[in-house]
């Protein structure tokens, strides 16, 4: 092969030609100080006087502290304190924007703890002057604890007289309160409390085929005809399919420093949300929000694993007020992998009618989530809603267990159960098409979504639809740009012991939220400050967003100065950076607010130049009279602005906007023209985005090794914003996905409830050389028609394409048959192939 | 506080600009600073052994400056660098040398400063992410490659990526694609975003190239 | 230094794994201290055994030459146990000083031997010869209470000859069958931990602590053992002794050594109706 | 009892700067003194304080140790010497390409950087169930967690398992058992020499080591005869990941052909047993036969022989089985039409 010496950058295509700065490459505001080092993560930073704080974990997968002697460690020098569960306080009640207070729920997950529920649960922890004095001291306290029953695998816990995670059972039972009456408030749920549930023997009688055994779910739904569906059907593949737990494995360990001054806590720590962590905070210490100061400046990834506040934050914080000093707390990457969440496994059971052109006819879905010892995560809901879209089976039915074990708890991780539907659902369309002579593109084309497309069950009377779905022109470029016939033409497909195998996989996610604030200044010098309250999680949308503002201000992005990750700087209410929502809802709220500004800069013009506000229009850092008559700069706006006050400056905010965003007015008042708004625009449906995923693989059957060589994915994500941040994300979140197909997993020892793969080296997540050199993505760049910039998020949707493509391409290598599970590894292929069926359980994670 | 602690300190402050410095308060509150951090004398962080502060107290090439530093003997180049010296562009991923966000250059050659013992380069030369770029602050050619090419996302690997790619271009300056994956194949970015690092490294080696042509 | 080593099980808890290796040289040095203390008590303060006269003249005369003592089935599972107890003995404690080899599947067999041997006694024993003849009676006990007066010069009456098997020899086979029970019986359960092919391999059969004390269990049984047939052996290659030994070679005894030695009324040998058969029973040690 | 990691307890540290000095220390603090070559497996034993040495030796200033030499009769390679200098050595590169392609194989290029082929061929065991501190066998305990009814043990032995299950996880010691090498060992007695297979003992001989080294001892060199300079090589490493992984299994072979013939053949493989094994029986078998796929499936079919696997490792056997038919006649390349 000649040596390409040539730069070869991801898919350069040419977007936003409709924009100045919209869909523009550009180098963003935090990039100097992290490729210098100066970027400061939250272990970076010191304070004087700081202690250091070490955890003990409970080795115990389900246990009681019976007592705790932590005599020897108090009498060392240098150990300030230690905190037990009995120090805690009380977790306070939340109260939603809609005014619903949320109840604590005394079951729920606290920074430490009286009764483990998993093993590596901190269960105390010790503040000392360093962490070589901190580490002994956790080596001389004992901890008398008493065993008690516990369970890894739900289907353990489902079994007849099987044991229960939970002294009073294994899944949670939610009581709705009545629903409100028109006009008043809904009332508070009472808390979740914990039920048993059991399937019976018969039950479990298809376990033993490997198929999994379906019996009384927690949740179902149904929409269609299944019966006439199966009946019609042409063809029926009934699978039972297993994917892995995988940790988030954020690069940076949740570490956390917190300190007290005049009342506040001051508490630095990586987080995917800048502005919702701060009550959330404020919930878990029992203080009012007030009392918060979050600084999170740069996060070493979220996943969705740092979503607002996690127990790690929390500790320091309690212990800092004890000791009345900083306390910083370093979280290890083995204490990560247990408090670090990690995305459920689902086992899945699929039946799925096909008619003979590929068409499916009817889906009955049931899945059993594991969803560690604590709150329910919405996996298994989520992967049949996806599934329920994304292939649009004209009758479904779902039926979901989530089901608590002794292992680590769980949290949405990027396309949470969305992912695993598509994992579960995708080999299914191979091996259809397969048996049926079709073509793999061609069938999913045949079922993906198009338009504002239905999907789920119908709610209140009707079912919810995507805003707009363009799967198929994702699809059709897709393989136009993978040459996907040219390749499925190309004979042989084996040579030597090389098989190689072609895979394509539909994939999404959903892809946005409405109703946060847009908020920034313009300055007296015609510059834009611009508070941003997202998360900097390096996707970039912390900055990406606000170029909306410049784009519809016609102000030259070099002139917005952008602040962000301190709630002192007086932020906007901002959506959580998870779940793909951030560019969508943060383009609209950043448009809203530079629709006021806009409204603004055109009502001052008319007060001071006469004439009507719909006369002038804004351009070129100028408000000036329509047609080019007289105007002033921005600067000159701004000034005016401060003299007019009330709602010009900030002395007014709108009613409707949050009272946070609010309180951040008031302090920004007087500082220049503010803009502030919450995003309105109507919007009906659900944003969702769309990945097309291909790739191609070869193995080596002799060995069961196999490397991907090609991958592309094609995006159906909305207006594209920034194309390098868009193709990191589209290429980064498929190789996340890519992850849980070659390797990511947790592995158990069942008889001491042990993680044991808890180093890198074990749990595998991928490396540079597990990925092609070349990967290729593409967006359509087609708005979306439901939100004013036309931008959806995309954090989430390559995931789900990045594993399924990858399995299909194996299946297609080495046979639909041999394996039914992910990750799929040389063992795995190897195993398989010798026995010419299944040979690893599809019933157990773990392995 | 020591002599010697001070003179570390006085060192390290000097080393932080007016700037950083300030950012560093207001972002804050109170004294939360970028400053290096000390370790207070505990008496656990001592030796077993006879070994007093005299062999504690060591001096480093870091980054072309001698540093005197007060190191016990279990710590890590990582720690040392981190907490004693405050250059915490040096990441700790793993602390286990599997992730390569600690990668520094030690003699021009990387290592995970994880997995080193600081007294184990007390005559061997350090470079950081910190002394990549000129003292003006113009970018080292690598750098350059990532801000040109928006390489990372949340950029916790970046430095020992960076210093990876530099130590590997050293001696392979021309690399393909997949050698320049190869040599950099060490790191680990759990953003998964080996895709634009690639190219952002690509970049970087042409960067080196045309400048050392020049 | 303790005599367990401990360990810490994956859930925190300190459990005993075996004990410690150490034990192996302190029951060796005991054996052998007993053995240079015995011989030199036996050398310089022993005094002459007097007993209390028995046996009639007519008895005398009706007894043949060679007093029959074990069977060769006996005899058989002496030995075999006996090379089974060394086998094992060695292959369990050369490798613990120094001495590495693949001992663990011989050890397995050779207790594999072992139980064998000592189930077949059992049965044998019980059911085919005098199983009360090993185990210490009351006159032993009378008698041992007035050696030990004697001993101490205190007036006693003579104590009587001894049964088939003398007093202490009775007591050294109760305590060889308690430690050869336990390290049978932990043997047993500990099979369960290695491939043998023969038990289903399952180390979890019991807790953490239950398998850490059958260890010790089996370790102290085991060390010990060292130092008892360390006395074992000594007695018999010892002089006075020779004949016991001989017998446990031949099967029997000379008639001489027989009334020396042992109470006719206490092990009472009945003429043989014909030569080569004779009922009592052995019971072998 | 409690679980810490990666704060390594305090020790007592000393450099010595040539090998007498470091003989001198060893002999002194005996099996106090924990021996330290690139640092990499034994940081996680210090980082994770299973192990608590009171002394730690550090090789690292000793220059006798390190450097790649030529002999009359073949190559000395200093035990501290790096994998990236072995990888890149253009002698070793030229004539032992063997020992060079199973160097690059190693963990990552930082690790190569550091790691040496000292530390690659006497590094512990990575058995989960070991590492996590659990009190097995291998850590003196009573028992084998990973061989239980229920024991996770994918990358566990087929062959030559005693009680203990663990596998050797060395790139380079097959390689060099494949070219004879010879592993120079320096206590207070003075000095030996063992063939690379005898430097390695499985669990029926020692259950807590994986090298015949003893307290007090001290690996100084690996000697390489001229004997297979040159000769056909192969060798393959299967892992999970391409970077950072240990072997699931790998195959070093060296082989002197004539003509079609094979002269002269040495096989190792690792990943299968609790050390590197060399394939005497294969060797034999082969030796003297064609160089066939007959000849390669044969010696593939009779390594396997009395292979047992556990529960979830029972695919380590085909892949012995495929390895070392292909160390014979190598693998045949895929060629596309594309």
């Amino acid at each position: 092969m000649p040596k390409a010496r040539e730069i070869v950058p991801g898919s350069e295509r040419k977007y936003g030609a409709q924009y100045k700065v919209i869909g523009k490459n550009y180098q963003t505001a935090d990039l100097y100080a992290k490729v210098t080092g100066q970027a400061k993560y939250a272990e970076d930073f010191r304070a004087d006087g700081m202690l250091f704080c070490k955890l003990l974990l409970s080795p115990l997968p389900h246990a009681r502290v019976k007592h705790i002697d932590a005599s020897e460690a108090l009498k060392m020098p240098g150990v300030k304190a230690i905190l037990t569960a009995n120090d805690l306080p009380a977790p306070a009640d939340s109260l939603t924007d809609l005014g619903t207070v949320i109840k604590a729920n005394p079951r729920g997950e606290r920074a430490l703890t009286n009764e483990p529920l998993y093993q590596g649960e901190p269960v105390l922890a010790v503040a000392a002057v360093d962490e070589y004095t901190a580490a002994e001291a956790i080596e001389k306290i004992n901890v008398e604890f008493e065993p008690l029953p516990f369970v890894l695998d739900p289907l353990d816990s489902l079994r007849p007289g099987g044991p229960n995670p939970r002294v009073e059972g294994n899944v949670w039972d939610q009581h709705q309160p009545p629903p409100a009456k028109p006009g008043e408030r809904p009332a508070s749920p009472p808390p979740a409390e914990v039920a048993e549930l059991k399937w019976t023997s018969a039950d479990f009688e298809g376990a033993k085929q490997g198929r999994l055994p379906m019996g009384k779910p927690t949740d179902d739904w149904s929409y269609g005809d299944i019966d006439q569906g199966f009946k019609n059907a042409e063809l029926i593949v009934d699978e039972s399919f297993v994917t892995p737990d995988t940790s988030h494995q954020t690069l940076e360990t949740r570490s956390a420093l917190a300190y007290w001054q005049n009342g506040k806590v001051y508490v630095h720590t990586g987080t995917q949300s800048t502005v919702q962590t701060v009550p959330a905070l404020a919930r878990w210490l029992h203080i009012d929000a007030s009392n918060v100061v979050l600084v999170s400046e740069y996060t070493g990834g979220g996943f969705g694993s740092k979503v607002t506040a996690a127990i790690t934050a929390i500790i320091p914080a309690l212990l800092s007020k004890k000791t009345n000093a900083p306390v910083m707390m370093r979280i290890t990457r083995e204490e990560e992998t247990f408090i670090g969440r990690g995305r459920p496994s689902l086992l899945g059971r699929l039946k799925v009618g096909f008619s003979k052109e590929g068409r499916i006819t009817a889906v009955d879905m049931f899945v059993i989530c594991n969803t560690g010892p604590y709150d329910a995560v919405g996996d298994a809901g989520a992967a049949a809603r996806i599934v329920s879209l994304l292939y649009q089976p004209p009758a479904m039915r779902w039926r979901g267990a989530t089901i608590m074990t002794n292992t680590p708890p769980r949290g949405p991780q990027s396309a949470p159960g969305g992912m695993q539907g598509i994992v579960m659902m995708e080999p299914i369309i191979c091996k259809a098409a397969r048996k049926l002579g079709l073509d793999q593109v061609a069938v999913r084309r045949v079922n993906c979504p198009e338009g504002k497309a239905d999907f789920g069950p119908v709610q209140n009377g009707k079912r919810a639809h995507c805003t707009s779905s363009f799967m198929k022109d994702a699809l059709d470029r897709g393989a136009e740009q993978f040459r996907w016939q040219e390749r499925v033409a190309s004979k042989p497909k084996r040579a030597g012991s090389k098989v190689r195998g072609l895979g394509v996989s539909l994939s999404c996610f959903f892809g946005g939220s409405t109703g946060y604030d847009g908020l920034f200044v313009i300055k007296s010098d015609g510059r834009i400050a611009i508070p941003s309250g997202i998360g900097n999680l390096g996707t970039e949308s912390v900055i990406d967003c606000h170029r909306v503002v410049a784009e519809v201000l016609g102000v030259p992005w070099e002139k917005c100065d952008l602040t962000w990750g301190n709630t002192t700087q007086n932020l906007p209410w901002t959506c959580v950076s998870g779940g793909s929502q951030t560019t969508h809802a943060m383009t609209r709220a950043a448009h809203a607010a530079a629709m006021d500004a806009k409204q603004k800069l055109q009502e001052i013009a008319a007060k001071k130049l006469g004439g009507k506000p719909e006369h002038y229009e804004v351009a070129h850092e100028r408000v000036f009279a329509k047609g080019g008559g007289a105007g002033m700069t921005l600067a000159q706006a701004a000034q005016h602005a401060v003299k007019l006050g009330g709602k010009y400056d900030g002395h007014e905010a709108p009613p409707d906007v949050n009272k946070y965003t609010k309180a951040s007015v008031a302090a920004l008042a007087g500082q220049g023209l503010v803009a502030v708004a919450k995003d309105k625009y109507p919007h009906d449906g659900t944003s969702m985005s769309f990945v097309a995923s291909f790739a191609e693989v070869e193995v080596d059957v002799e060995t069961g090794k196999y490397n991907i060589i090609d991958f592309l994915a094609y995006a159906d994500v909305g207006t594209v914003i920034h194309p390098r941040a868009l193709g990191g994300q589209v290429l980064g979140r498929s190789i996340l996905g890519i992850g849980h197909a070659i390797g990511q997993k947790w592995v158990f020892d069942p008889e001491y409830g042990h993680m044991i793969s808890r180093r890198f080296y074990q749990s595998k997540p991928p490396t540079i050389l597990d990925v092609p050199p070349n990967m290729q993505w593409a967006a359509l760049d087609i708005p979306d028609p439901e939100t004013p910039v036309g931008a959806r998020g995309i954090g989430e949707p390559p995931v789900g394409g990045g594993c399924a493509s990858i399995l299909n391409a194996l299946s297609d290598a080495v046979g639909d048959d041999v394996f039914r599970r992910a990750p799929v590894n040389a063992d795995t292929i190897l195993t398989s192939l010798e026995a010419g069926r299944p040979m690893q359980d599809p019933l157990t994670a773990h392995i | 506080m020591s002599e010697a602690d001070k003179q570390v300190s006085e060192t390290a402050a000097k080393r932080v600009s007016r700037r950083a410095f300030i950012k560093g308060v207001i972002t804050s509150g109170v004294a939360v600073s970028s400053t290096s951090y000390l370790f207070r004398a505990s008496t656990l962080a001592g030796q077993r052994s006879s070994a007093g502060l005299g062999e504690r107290l060591i001096t480093l090439n870091v980054n072309g400056q001698q540093r005197r530093v007060d190191v016990v003997k279990q710590e890590t180049l990582a720690w040392t660098l981190r907490y004693k010296l405050g250059l915490t562009g040096t990441k700790l991923g793993c602390d286990r040398a599997e992730c390569g966000s600690c990668t520094v250059l030690i003699d021009d050659v990387p290592y995970y400063a994880c997995s080193v013992l600081t007294h184990t380069v007390r005559d061997k030369k350090v470079l950081t992410i910190e002394g990549l770029a000129s003292p003006h602050g113009k970018l080292h050619p690598v750098q350059q490659g990532v801000v040109d090419e928006q390489g990372f996302q949340c950029a916790y690997c970046m430095p020992g990526f960076v210093m990876a790619a530099v130590g590997f271009l050293k001696t392979n300056p021309n690399p393909t694609r997949a050698e320049l994956a190869h040599g950099i194949s060490g790191n680990l970015c759990r953003c998964q975003d080996y895709d634009k690092i690639l190219t952002a490294f690509m970049r970087g080696a042409e960067y080196m190239r045309r400048s050392s042509r020049a | 230094m303790g005599i367990l080593e401990w360990a810490t099980s994956p859930w925190g808890q300190r459990v005993p794994i075996h004990i410690a290796w150490f034990l192996i040289w302190v029951s060796l040095i005991a054996g052998l201290l007993f053995l240079v203390v015995h011989a030199i008590y036996v050398r310089y303060f022993a005094k002459q055994k007097q007993y209390a006269a028995t046996t009639s003249p007519e008895l005398l005369s009706r007894l043949p030459e060679k007093i029959s003592r074990h069977s060769l089935a006996a005899r058989l599972f002496h030995w075999i146990m006996a090379l089974a107890m060394l086998a094992l003995l060695f292959t369990a404690f050369l490798p613990k000083v120094g001495v590495q080899f693949n001992w663990v599947t011989y050890h397995w067999i050779a207790g594999l031997v072992l139980t064998g041997s000592i189930i077949f006694h059992i049965i044998h024993a019980s059911f085919f010869l005098d199983f009360w003849s090993i185990w210490p009676d009351k006159i032993d006990l009378q008698d041992s209470w007035k050696r030990t007066l004697r001993f101490f010069g205190r007036p006693a009456p003579l104590p009587r000859k001894s049964g088939k098997y003398p007093f202490d020899n009775k007591l050294y086979h109760g305590v060889i069958v308690l430690c050869g029970l336990a390290v049978m019986v932990t043997g047993i359960f500990m099979k369960f931990r290695v491939r043998t092919g023969i038990l289903p391999r399952n180390p979890y059969l019991f807790g953490d602590m239950s398998w850490g004390l059958m260890y010790v269990m089996h370790g102290l049984a085991g060390v010990a053992l060292i130092a008892l047939v360390v006395v074992h052996i000594y007695f018999a290659v010892r002089p006075e002794k020779l004949p016991i030994t001989y017998s446990m070679v031949f099967g029997s005894m000379k008639r001489d050594f027989y009334l020396e030695e042992h109470d006719p009324e206490r092990w009472v040998v009945e003429p043989p109706p014909f030569p080569g058969s004779q009922k009592g029973g052995a019971h072998a040690d | 009892m409690a679980v810490i990691r990666d704060v390594m307890p305090a020790f007592q540290l000393l450099q010595p700067t040539s090998i007498a000095d470091a003989q001198k220390i060893l002999d002194q603090y005996g099996p106090d003194a924990w021996v330290l070559a690139g640092g990499l497996d034994s940081f996680d034993w210090l980082k994770d304080r299973i192990k608590k040495p009171n002394t730690v030796v550090d090789l690292s200033g000793v220059e006798e140790l390190k450097g790649i030499r030529e002999t009359g009769q073949g190559l000395e390679i200093g035990a501290m010497t790096t994998l990236t200098e072995i990888a890149q050595h253009p002698l070793i590169k030229a004539k032992y390409s063997l020992l060079a392609q199973s160097a690059e194989l190693v963990a990552s290029p930082q690790i190569r950087n550091q790691g040496t082929i000292g530390g690659n061929v006497s590094q512990d065991t990575r058995c989960w169930y070991y590492r996590a501190g659990w009190p097995c066998y291998r850590a003196g305990g009573n028992i084998c967690y990973a061989d239980t009814p229920v024991g996770r043990n994918r990358e566990h032995a087929i062959l030559h398992a005693e009680r203990c299950v663990a596998v050797n996880p060395s790139d380079t010691a097959p390689a060099l058992i494949a070219l004879d090498a010879k592993f120079v060992i320096r206590n207070r007695k003075g000095e030996r020499v063992v063939n690379a297979e005898d430097y390695f003992v499985g669990p029926e001989i020692d259950i807590t080591r994986l090298t015949v080294l003893q307290p007090g001892d001290l690996l100084t060199a690996v000697r390489i005869p001229a004997t297979w300079a040159g000769a056909q090589f192969y060798f393959e490493k299967v892992r999970d990941r391409n970077v950072w992984d240990f072997p699931l299994m790998n195959v070093a072979s060296a082989m002197v052909l004539s003509g079609d013939t094979i002269q002269q053949v040495r096989v190792a493989v690792n990943g299968a047993a609790a050390r590197p094994l060399r394939l005497k029986a294969v060797e034999n078998a082969i030796r003297g036969k064609q160089r066939s796929i007959a000849t390669a499936e044969m010696a593939g079919n009779l390594a396997v022989q009395g292979a047992v696997p556990l529960q979830f490792n029972a695919y380590k056997i085909p892949l012995m089985r495929n390895l070392v038919k292909r160390s014979i006649t190598g693998v045949q390349e895929a060629t596309w039409a594309s």
